[in-house]
């Protein structure tokens, strides 16, 4: 039903800095995940990439920083373009390189080094020399002041939230153009979500760094972003303003969990069992 | 019995210092040997988490193309630059079909991968080179010859020169080798990539770089313990056979610790050496093939990863 | 589209609980017994004797790996040694009794390699990985010196060999040089078939999930309620076992006789090999990384000269030997990369490839 | 069904009782004189900031973890250490913060192997897969089939869960801990890195389970609306130190609870 | 068909290969020649195949299998690992197997194998010809009372087989025996054996090696300063395992029954024949190196064989049986040895259907530091110590396989 907002499908946005053109996805020659997705991200811009587990968000960013090789997939059709070149014939360091980095679902850090040593790796492609990348994890201590008091600790030791917390700060460490978030807030407190959504504004604010967020919590990403995506098996279903998404009375019902005006209760999650699902 | 076991070999070793003082000598000579071969699987192991099953072949192979082009009639210092160049053509090789098209896989998978490219050496270099042995060129290349006889506690006690360069040059090797690891940025990133290369990819790091990087250490690495030991008896595949002793010697010496490869490589070629000597005549002898394994195995269980291995982080 | 499953519907859980569901699995494993026994037939002594009856017996002694490594995850290097004392407990069993059937005795041999499988896999509880693979390599290398060392075991022979005495079924020779080739095969056919089907019974089952739990993950298995040691020991048993009496069947029906050689690390890493190249974790893969490491190289140096020679290459049997290894690497090589989890996943794709035809997915 | 309110619990026997529990890793100190108890039947949450200690006292509870001090005491019986399998026997089971499962294994099996507690066929039998073993295969695969309609994951039986999507690994997590029946499942972020749909039927089986099967619960679960509406109960941990104890409403209003975990925002 | 068969066994590669290639390149360039200059034997063409073993049984064990379908006359598996399957095969599948002065000793006994031959000498027969010798050297075998003898081997079958006799002797000459194993995977790491050979001080050491084991132990040796002189092997060390050591490796010495030069009528035919026309595979330097003409010798026996199974058997195709019968009555003596241009190559050797092994006289050869001189006579092997563990041990064998076959070969006369 309500496609409120017509696709921008393969027309990049004159200011975009990404765009992802109609991309198709097969794991293990056989296994067809994204089914034809484009997207695009403006300059200095914070895109939500929304929809339910296995949707395929994931893939749709490892598809964006060439990580699919490593997972037997490949990106069979379509093409990635950023800052006006395309990247998806590069290696995941070049991308790297470029300014683009992800940040992996799931913590993915380097278990036998110390929270610092994980930072500093972040910081790999960088050549602009010791005293600023020092400067650099000072900064992200500041941010994650748990990551300070911690930074000496075998990070394969430290809690989920801390390893999360050290995942965002080593990608931030290179000093990226764009980040791709994959599920920031999973397994962390409150509190730090929304530290952590307060960092990527500023980020996105001061030093102009564009955002495509794949994220669950859709309140919080519907807040932070200016723009929304919808995915569903593969497909970009819905997509529009961070505003207009919000008001979506499906959004709204599904993904925000406000019904009749006021949240709803987990209790009482037997009285509706109801499913929304675009494609029917 | 017990007397045999264990008061017996002390009485022989008090009563001839001058024999245990040789086979000490002897078996930190073995020792410094064995730790070269290991320090080549530790050098990719740290680096990839890959168990390159191809190292003893590598240092046959190394040895036999130095050799080979010496017998070509390539002069002795030339051939060994040659050869270098060699290692490097293998290692940009290995990094591209082999390593590249298996990255993120298990472990076990790049094991295999890399007994692949054991076969393929070994037809490779005896195709190239000839099945037969040849002889190291130790003289050309201006490693030393011939024996200081000291007299010592009442006998003599020799050490022979190539056994004092070996050690020289092993040590030279991994002071090298270890300030380069962890002095610089590299160093980190080996470790980053032996954890998680999916992880090492997001964060922008050229696995390819690397991998040369650490095969290219290993082949030099290799060439070395190859003329070392083709020194001690000839250039020929059946040293393949002995590159398996390095495996004790990783274990012991944890497989992520270059200081490790050496002290492990220490500790096994003494205790073999001692313990065949003063030991093995009571089970009749040869019992060096296992003793290694059951020092190292009896170690482990004490420390499941090694010496200087890095903690195995067991988490839920 | 010609490999279906739509319309085969399962109303039982023991039904659906087959090892092969499908119709078409199990017409074609029965269509494969049916050509397996069919080769007797072809009366082509070179084909049963060199080629299919080691072919059986390293696939025997790759599924016991297999139970090790593939399922439990337990990696090891002492599959030669574990053969070889298969080889010798039967030596040992058919001399002391001789009149003993000889298929018992084959039997029976591979719970004597059970037995140091355990031992030797004690350490298992707390040595993990590539550190585990000490533990077996010191088994290689011990029991090995064993099979030198130890006179009784060869019955004092001073050749230092164990040779297979003649030994019939029902009237019929199956050991020794008289036995035909013919009923070597048919011998070792059944018995491989045999404990295929007991082997996939039981990864099918309660311990096999407990095996491939603790595969995935121990520390979670432990948390469920499995037990560690336990579990572990009997893959390393049941494992060995097998081992063992793919070992009592390559001397007693292979080579007839063998000295402690035969048993050495290279063999333990050959079937190793065998066991990667085919998938870990699958009986079938077994059956092809079999194929692929040992009757792949006796085709190449078959057809190699076949090849080469009109193109004048004046080509040496060393030389054959030499490309045979580089080709063999290469492919190795090559089907890992192809497929990292080895032919049967590979097998296992083109079902589904099947299945969807003819459109790509 | 139940109220839509929390109802007030009647007080019921205490099921497992944490007694002055510290543990430490060299020197970080994870857990700190914690003391707390969960009663037979309610749903117990145990929430607090990043690092906090509450994966360790699940850890604990369930015998991965050895606490350097204290007691823990499960359906009366009194013990310092213990093996995980004797927990699990001794009718725990748990789902992890970053997914536990046997990758290698299809879904089914996965759950299976949650009956293997209860699955006593010998080795023989096994061997035949005939017979006594395969009706006690059947048997408990029936269980295990009630499992994965409950949980809805028909459609994914036969896939291995490595591939799945993370939502429903979760989900197949619960599945193999509710084979073991258990007295007590102890549940790890069971809804994070899920949507709102997902997360609401979480929660209904949680409820369910707990309802249906009366299985006591101890839930960490950094969604607060979740934890608030779910628990009985709620356990504030903050730097390994219990600092509130009590229903989600008082803790919901405890300055300090409120200071180092929920933020003002809540 | 108008060929004979003969496949050839041989390791070109792997880790024995330094000791394979020259054999390898003896055994073929000599039945070449025989192509070449006679076109083959009695006129008939020898079809000669390769195939690669790698010295490894399960490789031996193929090509025994790839081969026999093609009606081969004669089997020389190079390798104790390989024969010792192949023997109870041979009298099955009527391939006579020739197993030159290696496999199972006990094959010596025609009655017993009557489809073995390990012409010319048995292990036993060796180690006995060097005990033997060091008492002439000592002055009397009675002079060996009190003395060590230090004695060196690859630890398999193959070395262990002397053992029995060596304990035996020692007994019985009042010696002394040190014992020192070296096992296969530490052939070239042999250093804690020579430590216990220095604190022994063995007045003798023999050495039973194979492959790269011979070079490394001469190394070794001389590294620990062991007198070269009081160095004895069997017969199995080549030119290149001396080499290696070089000088230091002189006064090493070892048990031979052929020439280790290139002097002689049959050799220069090779040269002449087969090696400058392209069709050997061999380095010309090695034609005349010990292995090289053991390979030779292999050959020589082979066609001798395959001479006599034409005379017996009045056929011009013969076959394995045939071959068999040929081998069984075969005598060269000096005559025919001269006649192939081999005179003074070895010594006459004769075999009968109760003796397939011959025991010939080995002489001891001593490395000079650029190549293996002969420096002693004939020795002879000291029979009365010998046969009886021959007999004993095949009847042994015998007894231990149940139903092994009773000889039902008839007997041919000497042709
Ligand atoms: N390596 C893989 N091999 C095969 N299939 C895969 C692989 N990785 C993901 N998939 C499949 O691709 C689909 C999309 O997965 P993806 O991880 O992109 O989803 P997602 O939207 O990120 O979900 P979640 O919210 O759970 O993270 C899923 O159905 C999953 O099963
Ligand atoms: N095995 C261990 N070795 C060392 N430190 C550990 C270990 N296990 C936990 N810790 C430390 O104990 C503290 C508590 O960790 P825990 O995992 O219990 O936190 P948590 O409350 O679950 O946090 P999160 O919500 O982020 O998952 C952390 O600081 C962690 O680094
Ligand atoms: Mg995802
Ligand atoms: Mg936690």
């Amino acid at each position: 039903m309500s496609q409120a907002i017509p696709t921008p499908a393969g027309v990049p946005a004159p200011d975009a800095v990404l765009v992802v053109n109609n991309i198709e996805v097969i794991y293990d020659h056989v296994i067809l995940v994204l089914k034809g997705v484009s997207l695009s991200v403006p300059q200095g811009g914070i895109v939500a990439l929304l929809g339910a587990n296995g949707a395929g968000k994931t893939t749709t960013l490892k598809a964006i920083s060439n990580l699919l090789h490593a997972e037997r997939g490949e990106v069979t059709k379509g093409s990635v373009v950023f800052e006006g070149q395309r990247i998806d014939k590069l290696s995941p360091n070049q991308v790297v390189r470029r300014g683009c980095i992800q940040v992996l679902e799931g913590r993915h850090c380097f278990g036998h080094l110390t929270i610092e040593e994980n930072l500093l790796t972040g910081a790999f492609t960088r050549r602009d020399g010791n005293a600023a990348i020092k400067a650099d994890l000072e900064a992200i201590y500041d941010y994650f002041p748990r990551l300070r008091q911690r930074r000496h600790s075998m990070s394969g030791y430290t809690s989920g939230g801390e390893q999360q917390m050290c995942a965002i700060g080593r990608a931030m460490m290179s000093r990226p153009t764009m980040i791709l978030l994959d599920e920031p807030s999973m397994g962390l407190a409150p509190q730090v979500v929304e530290e952590i959504f307060e960092i990527v504004q500023k980020l996105n604010v001061t030093q102009g760094v564009s955002f495509l967020l794949a994220e669950q919590n859709t309140n919080m990403a519907l807040k932070y972003a200016t723009y929304g995506y919808i995915l569903e098996t593969g497909r970009v279903v819905m997509d529009g303003p961070a505003v207009g998404l919000r008001e979506n009375e499906d959004v709204k019902e599904f993904y925000l969990g406000v019904a009749d005006g006021s949240q709803k209760s987990f209790r009482n999650v037997k009285s509706y069992k109801r499913r929304k699902r675009w494609l029917a | 019995m017990l007397y045999n076991v264990l008061i017996d070999p002390f009485v022989m070793m008090g009563s001839a210092p001058d024999l245990l003082i040789q086979t000490l000598w002897e078996g930190l000579v073995a020792g410094v040997l064995y730790a070269l071969i290991a320090l080549g699987f530790v050098l990719i192991f740290k680096a990839s988490g890959v168990f390159n099953f191809a190292q003893g072949i590598m240092v046959v192979f190394a040895a036999l193309t130095l050799v080979g082009l010496h017998e070509m009639g390539v002069p002795a210092l030339l051939a060994l630059i040659l050869t270098i160049g060699v290692m490097f053509i293998l290692a940009v090789t290995v990094e591209r079909v082999v390593l590249r098209p298996l990255v993120n896989q298990p472990d076990i998978i790049l094991f295999m991968a890399t007994f692949g490219l054991t076969y393929f050496l070994i037809g490779f270099g005896e195709l190239i080179f000839g099945g037969n042995p040849k002889q190291m060129i130790a003289q050309e290349l201006y490693l030393p010859q011939g024996s200081t006889d000291l007299d010592l506690f009442g006998g003599l006690v020799r050490f022979q020169h190539i056994d004092i360069a070996a050690a020289v040059i092993a040590s030279l090797i991994i002071a090298v080798l270890a300030v380069f690891f962890s002095k610089t940025r590299i160093g980190r990133a080996l470790r980053a990539v032996a954890d998680s290369h999916k992880a090492a990819l997001s964060v922008g790091i050229s696995l390819g770089q690397i991998w040369v990087i650490v095969w290219f250490a290993a082949g030099i690495v290799a060439l070395v313990a190859g003329i070392m030991w083709g020194a001690r008896s000839d250039v020929s595949f059946a040293l393949q056979i002995v590159a398996l002793k390095a495996l004790p010697v990783l274990i012991l010496g944890g497989f992520t610790s270059i200081p490790g490869a050496i002290v492990g490589g220490l500790i096994i070629g003494v205790s073999e050496k001692l313990g065949e000597f003063y030991w093995g005549g009571l089970v009749g002898g040869g019992i060096e093939t296992w003793l290694a394994y059951i020092i190292a195995l009896l170690f482990l269980l004490y420390r499941p990863q090694g010496l200087f291995g890095e903690r195995i982080i067991e988490r839920i | 589209m010609f490999y279906r499953e739509a319309g085969q519907f399962k109303t039982t859980y023991a039904a659906d609980m087959a090892i092969f569901p499908l119709r078409e699995d199990r017409i074609g494993l029965a269509v494969i017994i049916v050509c397996a026994y069919a080769l007797v037939f072809t009366g082509n002594s070179f084909l049963l004797q060199a080629v299919m009856i080691p072919f059986l017996v390293f696939s025997l002694a790759a599924i016991g790996l297999n139970l090790l490594t593939g399922y439990t995850g337990l990696l090891s290097l002492g599959t030669g040694a574990f053969m070889g004392v298969g080889a010798y407990a039967c030596y040992k069993l058919t001399t002391a009794f001789p009149g003993l059937n000889i298929i018992i005795c084959i039997l029976a041999s591979g719970l004597f390699s059970a037995a140091i499988g355990v031992l030797f896999g004690l350490p298992s509880l707390r040595i993990k990985g590539f550190y585990l693979a000490v533990a077996t390599l010191a088994a290689q290398f011990f029991l090995q010196w064993c099979f030198i060392r130890v006179p009784w075991l060869v019955n004092y022979n001073v050749s230092g060999a164990i040779e297979a005495p003649l030994r019939t079924l029902f009237g019929v020779p199956i050991v020794g040089a008289t036995a035909t080739p013919e009923t070597r095969y048919l011998v070792v056919l059944t018995l491989v078939i045999g404990l295929t089907w007991v082997a996939s019974n039981i990864v099918h089952g309660r311990i096999g999930r407990a095996w491939m739990a603790v595969r995935d993950m121990d520390i979670a298995a432990e948390l469920i309620g499995i037990r560690l040691l336990r579990t572990k020991l009997l893959a390393f048993a049941v494992s060995s076992y097998y081992c063992g009496v793919a070992g009592a069947l390559l001397v007693f029906l292979w080579y007839g006789g063998a000295e402690y050689d035969v048993f050495n690390i290279n063999q333990s890493f050959f079937i190793l090999f065998m066991v990667i190249i085919g998938g870990l974790g699958s009986l079938i893969g077994s059956f092809m990384g079999a194929a692929l490491i040992f009757i792949l190289p006796i085709i190449l140096g078959m057809v190699m000269p076949a090849i080469l020679s009109p193109f004048g290459i004046g080509i040496t049997a060393a030389t054959v030997e030499h490309l045979r290894f580089m080709i063999v690497g290469a492919l190795i090589i090559f089907f890992l990369i192809v497929e990292p989890h080895g032919l049967a996943r590979l097998w296992q794709i083109g079902k589904q490839k099947l299945r969807v035809w003819p459109f790509p997915y | 069904m139940r109220p839509f309110e929390n109802p007030v619990i009647p007080q019921r026997e205490t099921l497992l009782a944490v007694e002055n529990v510290s543990l430490a890793f060299g020197g970080v100190k994870a857990l700190t004189d914690v003391s707390f108890d969960i009663r037979k039947g309610e749903i117990r949450a145990i929430i607090g900031p990043n690092g906090a200690g509450k994966t360790s006292m699940l850890n604990c509870i369930n015998g991965f973890y050895h606490p350097t001090h204290g007691s823990i005491t499960f359906k009366g019986e009194k013990r310092r250490r213990m093996r995980p399998s004797a927990a699990a026997r001794g009718g725990i089971a748990r789902t992890f913060q970053n997914v536990a499962l046997f990758k290698g294994m299809s879904t089914l099996d996965n759950i299976m192997t949650g009956r293997s507690l209860k699955m006593h066929k010998g080795f023989f039998w096994q061997m035949l897969r005939y017979g006594p073993a395969l009706k006690e295969e059947a048997g408990h695969r029936r269980v295990v089939e009630d499992i994965i309609d409950f949980l809805e994951i028909q459609h994914i039986r036969r896939t291995p869960v490595g591939k799945l999507p993370y939502g429903l690994q979760k989900r197949v997590e619960l599945g193999r801990a509710l084979a073991m029946e258990p007295e007590l499942l102890l549940l790890d972020e069971p809804m994070a890195g899920m949507n709102l749909e997902e997360k609401e039927d979480m929660s209904r089986f949680i409820l369910d389970v707990n309802q249906h099967f009366g299985t006591t619960i101890a839930l960490i679960e950094h969604d607060m609306g979740v934890v608030m509406d779910l628990s009985d109960r709620v356990v504030v941990l903050e730097y390994g130190r219990k600092i509130a104890d009590g229903t989600p409403q008082e803790v919901k209003r405890d300055e300090k609870v409120v200071a180092a975990y929920l933020g003002v925002a809540h | 068909q108008d060929s004979i068969y003969v496949p050839l066994l041989t390791y070109r590669t792997g880790a024995f290969a330094g000791s394979g290639i020259h054999i390898a390149d003896g055994m073929r360039d000599y039945l070449t020649m025989l192509n070449e200059r006679d076109g083959g034997i009695g006129g008939v063409k020898l079809v000669l195949e390769e195939c690669e073993t790698g010295y490894d049984t399960k490789k031996g064990i193929e090509c025994y299998e790839a081969v026999k379908s093609k009606n081969p006359v004669v089997m020389n598996p190079w390798s104790t690992g390989i024969t010792l399957p192949l023997i109870p095969r041979a009298a099955v599948d009527k391939i006579p197997i020739l197993s030159m002065a290696y496999g199972l000793s006990a094959s010596a006994d025609g009655q017993t194998f009557p489809w073995v031959f390990n012409p010319p000498a048995t292990y036993w027969d060796g180690l006995s010809q060097i005990i033997s010798y060091l008492g002439t050297k000592e002055g009397g075998l009675d002079k060996l009372k009190g003395k060590k003898i230090g004695y060196i081997f690859l630890d398999a079958g193959y070395g262990r087989e002397p053992i029995p006799l060596l304990e035996q002797l020692a007994k019985d000459y009042g010696f002394e025996v040190k014992f020192y194993p070296i096992a296969a995977q530490d052939m070239q790491n042999q250093s804690s054996q020579w430590l216990n050979v220095r604190r022994d001080k063995p007045d003798y050491m023999v050495l039973w090696g194979w492959g790269a084991m011979n070079g490394a132990a001469v190394k070794e040796a001389a590294r620990t300063g062991y007198p070269m002189d009081k160095f004895y092997s069997v017969w199995w060390p080549g030119d290149d395992d001396l080499r290696a050591t070089g000088e230091p490796a002189k006064g090493f010495k070892s048990l031979n029954w052929h020439s280790a030069d290139g002097n002689y009528k049959a050799l220069a035919d090779i040269k002449k024949h087969v090696v400058d026309k392209k069709l050997s595979q061999a380095n010309p330097d090695k034609v005349g190196e010990v292995l090289y003409n053991r390979g030779v010798y292999n050959s020589m026996l082979i066609a001798e064989g395959i001479r006599n199974a034409q005379k017996v058997s009045g056929k011009k195709v013969v076959t394995g049986e045939d071959v068999r019968r040929g081998l069984e009555t075969m005598d060269i003596n000096a005559d025919r040895l001269k006649e192939m241009g081999m005179e003074g190559f070895a010594q006459p050797i004769k075999l009968t259907c109760a003796d397939h092994n011959g025991h010939l006289a080995t002489f001891m050869q001593e490395w000079d530091g650029k190549k293996f001189v002969k420096i002693s006579e004939p020795i002879p092997p000291m029979v009365d110590k010998v046969k009886p563990l021959l007999d004993s041990a095949a009847k042994d064998y015998a007894e231990k396989n149940a139903g092994w076959p009773k000889r039902s070969e008839a007997c041919d006369k000497a042709s």
